[in-house]
């Protein structure tokens, strides 16, 4: 790529390259293969991004994944949500390695290419920050579905077992918890417990098919299905096996849970069964009256999504969605409903449950539990207002 | 060859400038810093992002260091290191490998120890004239010490159970 | 992103973008969010490239995937195979409709809207090019895995079922052929039997969460879980529904396989069982005796992967591979094989079957039946041998 | 609102320009051209990939267009549209969708059926005087048209069922 192609390619949307666009595509040789050099781009019409929360700076902030623009299931990497709280740092992969101490009996270091020599598995899992939503506890904020729940992104993870690690390092049977630290300039630690990471804790390399994305760790990250986003620690060059958490800042004064008595929870680590309508959805317009598919993603932490039921009267009845996805374990499933929407007054409305019977919330229920100030873990069914003129907005019923 | 074999034997220098402060205080490092020393600290490292007062300037991103005791259960609780952190080790861990949030990373031990006296002092929590190293962090009790649940619970009556409609 | 930002994008590899390596990136702060304008890119480390073929033009030609670097099962969008017969087309998915016409009761075309206001599903399935692993016909030539199988890919994809449509343009039951078109330079057309279409044959705008990729049809393609991949007309604008196939020259021409007696045959469209090792493959070394995790994938377009074996002594024994993934229907699995390698020479084989009981045939058996002109479906067992060094390179047994 | 709903109507232009001629000629357009005609097209707009004497130009990825009749069965085939293609529509249909290679969808149906006319001729399949419209290219029998084989099949022993060992 020379610098007039860079030049032009500076005026393309985020990830895509521009190419003139031919009047009648079949009437002209299209481009020739590889002038992208080997690595393709997404198409120049496309152009969804990830959008920032406005912090006082971009390098302990957020971006939210653009949920209604997803075709499928997956998220492209590109556009997988962020949360960094020192930004993004640069890690020659050849330098890193893996420390894993403590309780055990073996203290050892794991290179990259250890890591990629081991046994492997591959999962698909969502992760979901723990405040994504969190803007809707005291009451409507948010104005679009990329806001309200775009601290979620689904992926294939491919990497080692922490119990194949544990097996190599030969493990203290005492040890009940275990200190994930990262490179980043914030040297994010989290403690977790022991049951999680032999059960399906993952060290992982791949994201999607080739290496972690920079933003989500790259070269290493932890990952625990189903857990708060905020604990599968990118950059993650440190285990410190132990009996007992390690009580850092991000487990106590960040990620705890307040509740109206002035007393909180600690390590809320599981995500709650969740769901969302992405269509139609915040300052979105349905033209006229008609036929729609209702769609949206459900999820849980616990294990498989079991059920998604729609309601488009504010929650007044219910009728079951369509799941279109297998549900996975710790992994999003896609839903549909078919609706005829007569051109009067609507509230749309998820709910789902979990194959353990957790179930979703409904707004009133959830604050009568846990107040307004948990910041953490707001999971309530989201209502979306269709009015008589098509347009959708945010509120809570 | 199993499991025994992989990954190498982690040597003596691998681990330097990696730890982590647990409560208990077995861990901490030895040094120590005086309420004096950390104000000076505070003043040149610390203040333009978190202010003088330790009152928070929320255009950096700096967060309130102190205040907020009895606003948990109030509609407006203010989270501090004062009022919320159970931990006073916590604090040390924390400023050692998080700030300055403009040079990480880039403190003494000794100059931690300072600095978090310098806090827990203006938190009320240590006297004027106090100094902390391993022994003293480890002594100190956090205002919100018993402000947390002992462990997670399943509010069964809300949580579970599929709904009557 | 500016231009100085560009120009520096342009030294990094293919799909990346250069930043500084800190010397500790514990102790500088990473770079801010969002500097990637919301569309984030690859890391620089990272540089494995699709290769091409070295053909005359490369408008007509192919590129295939690195399959060694895949990291679990999925294939990157910007690493996914081409093939191409007139380039790629630029297309405006605003401009672009997909036309339903021929033994249907109401023609009709659809918008990009229209399509992706339809139910949709999601699946994960690969594309196999039934010209991959070409070469090795006649003897040993290509030297690495991503020359031998790499004109195979895996994808999440998502769209509309043929059947979806077929209920809109009230299909004539008498049908039994449709004809599919792209809007490419070539104008590429196949002869899609009905029953294909109507079991699984999907209409797809979504390729891994996101839109297709313009190398891979964009705004939209055919997908037929299984098929030789030159079926899945990319840049769909036509299909037109017939009672005979339309002996186009892409299925009489190109695509159809000669025997050895002179007679070719026409539409052998399910892409066999086949297998490949993928470390340790041609052009590796392995640096010293010892413990080595064979990995590889295996497919069929029949149906799901049943089994894998491994044989280290060139196919006079075998023993079960570890499945990775869990078998989806027309999907890659990645399969594993713990080996110790004793520092002699050894060749390894990999082979499996499908749910159907269908089998990755021998070389000697494929060629016993085919003779070696037929071009397309080779599905031989491949062999590596290992030599005392370490070498690894392609052979035949 | 059922299926019936989806979509819209096709308009009386929408298909202009989209065909496909599958043999046995219903579809094939109107028009026609003769051998002398398709030569010299061909001289024009051709050759220069495929050759004067239609031999290909593996240069520039034009095929062979003729020849290499009886070869199917040595060890050497050549597949070209004379040795090769079962359908002479298919000939037509190719070259008016695809070709020429450097600004395809440029002939005219008559354009079409005269270069087709001289490549059969070359082929050996249609005399030199020849003239091909709709009713004509459907009642040629290329050399090749009994060459392949009716359908699919399960070669079971080879291809199915587990290895013995
Ligand atoms: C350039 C600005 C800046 C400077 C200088 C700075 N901080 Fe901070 N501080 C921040 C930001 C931003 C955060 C929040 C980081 C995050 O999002 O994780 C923070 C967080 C903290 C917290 C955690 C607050 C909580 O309630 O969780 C403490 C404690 C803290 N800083 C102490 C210090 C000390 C002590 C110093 C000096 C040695 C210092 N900071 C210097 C910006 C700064
Ligand atoms: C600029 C080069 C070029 C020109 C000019 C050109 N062709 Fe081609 N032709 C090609 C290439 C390249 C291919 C192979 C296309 C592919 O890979 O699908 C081809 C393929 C063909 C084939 C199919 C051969 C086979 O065995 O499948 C026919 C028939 C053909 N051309 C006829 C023509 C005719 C007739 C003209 C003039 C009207 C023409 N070509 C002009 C380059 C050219
Ligand atoms: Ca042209
Ligand atoms: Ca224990
Ligand atoms: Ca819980
Ligand atoms: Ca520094
Ligand atoms: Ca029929
Ligand atoms: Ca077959
Ligand atoms: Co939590
Ligand atoms: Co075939």
């Amino acid at each position: 790529v020379g610098v007039a192609a860079a030049q032009e390619a500076a005026k393309a949307p985020p990830g895509a390259v521009l190419y003139d666009v031919p009047a009648d595509p079949t009437k002209e040789m299209g481009r020739a293969l590889l002038e992208d050099g080997g690595y393709g781009t997404r198409s120049q019409f496309e152009t969804e991004v990830r959008i920032k929360e406005d912090n006082p700076t971009d390098t302990t902030s957020w971006t939210f994944t653009p949920l209604a623009a997803m075709l499928g299931n997956l998220t492209p990497s590109g556009l997988h949500f962020e949360r960094h709280h020192g930004g993004i740092p640069t890690i020659d992969p050849t330098h890193h390695n893996l420390f894993v101490h403590g309780m055990v009996a073996e203290a050892k270091k794991f290179s990259m290419a250890d890591l990629k020599a081991l046994p492997s598995v591959t999962r698909k899992h969502f992760i979901e920050c723990s405040g994504n939503t969190l803007t809707e506890w005291k009451g409507v904020t948010a104005k679009n579905v990329q806001r309200t729940h775009g601290l979620l992104s689904t992926s294939e993870w491919t990497g080692v077992l922490f119990s194949t690690l544990a097996r190599a390092v030969n493990l203290d049977p005492q040890a009940d918890w275990v200190l994930a630290e990262g490179a980043d300039a914030a040297v994010m630690t989290r403690s977790i417990p022991m049951d999680k990471l032999m059960r399906d804790g993952m060290i992982v390399y791949g994201q999607n098919g080739e290496a972690l994305r920079p933003e989500q760790g790259y070269p290493l990250r932890l990952l625990l299905p189903g857990y708060e986003g905020n604990t599968h620690i990118k950059w993650l060059r440190r285990l410190q096996v132990s009996d007992k958490p390690f009580m850092t800042r991000e487990e106590t004064s960040k990620y705890s849970d307040l509740y109206s008595d002035g007393r909180a929870k600690l390590f809320t680590l599981e995500m709650d069964p969740k769901s969302v309508i992405t269509f139609p959805s915040g300052e979105m317009k349905l033209p006229k009256p008609g036929h729609y598919e209702i769609t949206g993603f459900a999820w849980t932490g616990r294990g498989r999504v079991q059920a998604v039921d729609i309601s488009t009267d504010g929650g007044k009845t219910w009728a079951p969605a369509r799941l279109d996805t297998q549900p996975e374990p710790q992994c999003t499933v896609r839903f549909s409903f078919p609706w005829h929407w007569d051109g009067s007054e609507a509230v749309l409305q998820s709910r789902c449950w979990d194959e353990t019977g957790a179930r979703q919330l409904t707004r009133g229920d959830l604050i009568e539990m846990r107040g307004v100030n948990s910041v953490y873990h707001y999971n309530a069914i989201q209502s979306w207002a269709v009015d008589a003129a098509g347009e959708v907005t945010n509120v809570q019923v | 060859e199993g499991a025994e074999s992989w990954g190498s034997p982690i040597g003596p220098d691998d681990l330097k400038g990696m730890a982590a402060y647990a409560p208990g205080g077995g861990d901490l490092p030895a040094g120590s810093g005086t309420v004096a020393q950390g104000r000076d600290l505070y003043g040149e490292r610390c203040a333009h992002c978190h202010g003088e007062e330790l009152e928070g300037i929320p255009e950096t991103g700096g967060a309130k260091l102190v205040g907020g005791r009895g606003s948990l259960a109030s509609d407006k609780p203010v989270k501090t290191v004062e009022s919320y952190w159970p931990h006073a080790e916590t604090l040390f861990d924390y400023v050692k490998r998080a700030m300055p949030f403009d040079d990480p990373g880039s403190l003494t031990d000794d100059e931690v120890y300072a600095i978090s006296a310098f806090i827990l002092n203006r938190g009320g929590i240590l006297p004027e004239d106090a100094a902390l190293d391993a022994g003293a962090l480890a002594q100190v009790k956090m205002p919100n010490a018993d402000g947390f649940y002992p462990g997670d619970t399943y509010d069964l009556r809300l949580s579970w159970g599929r709904a009557d409609n």
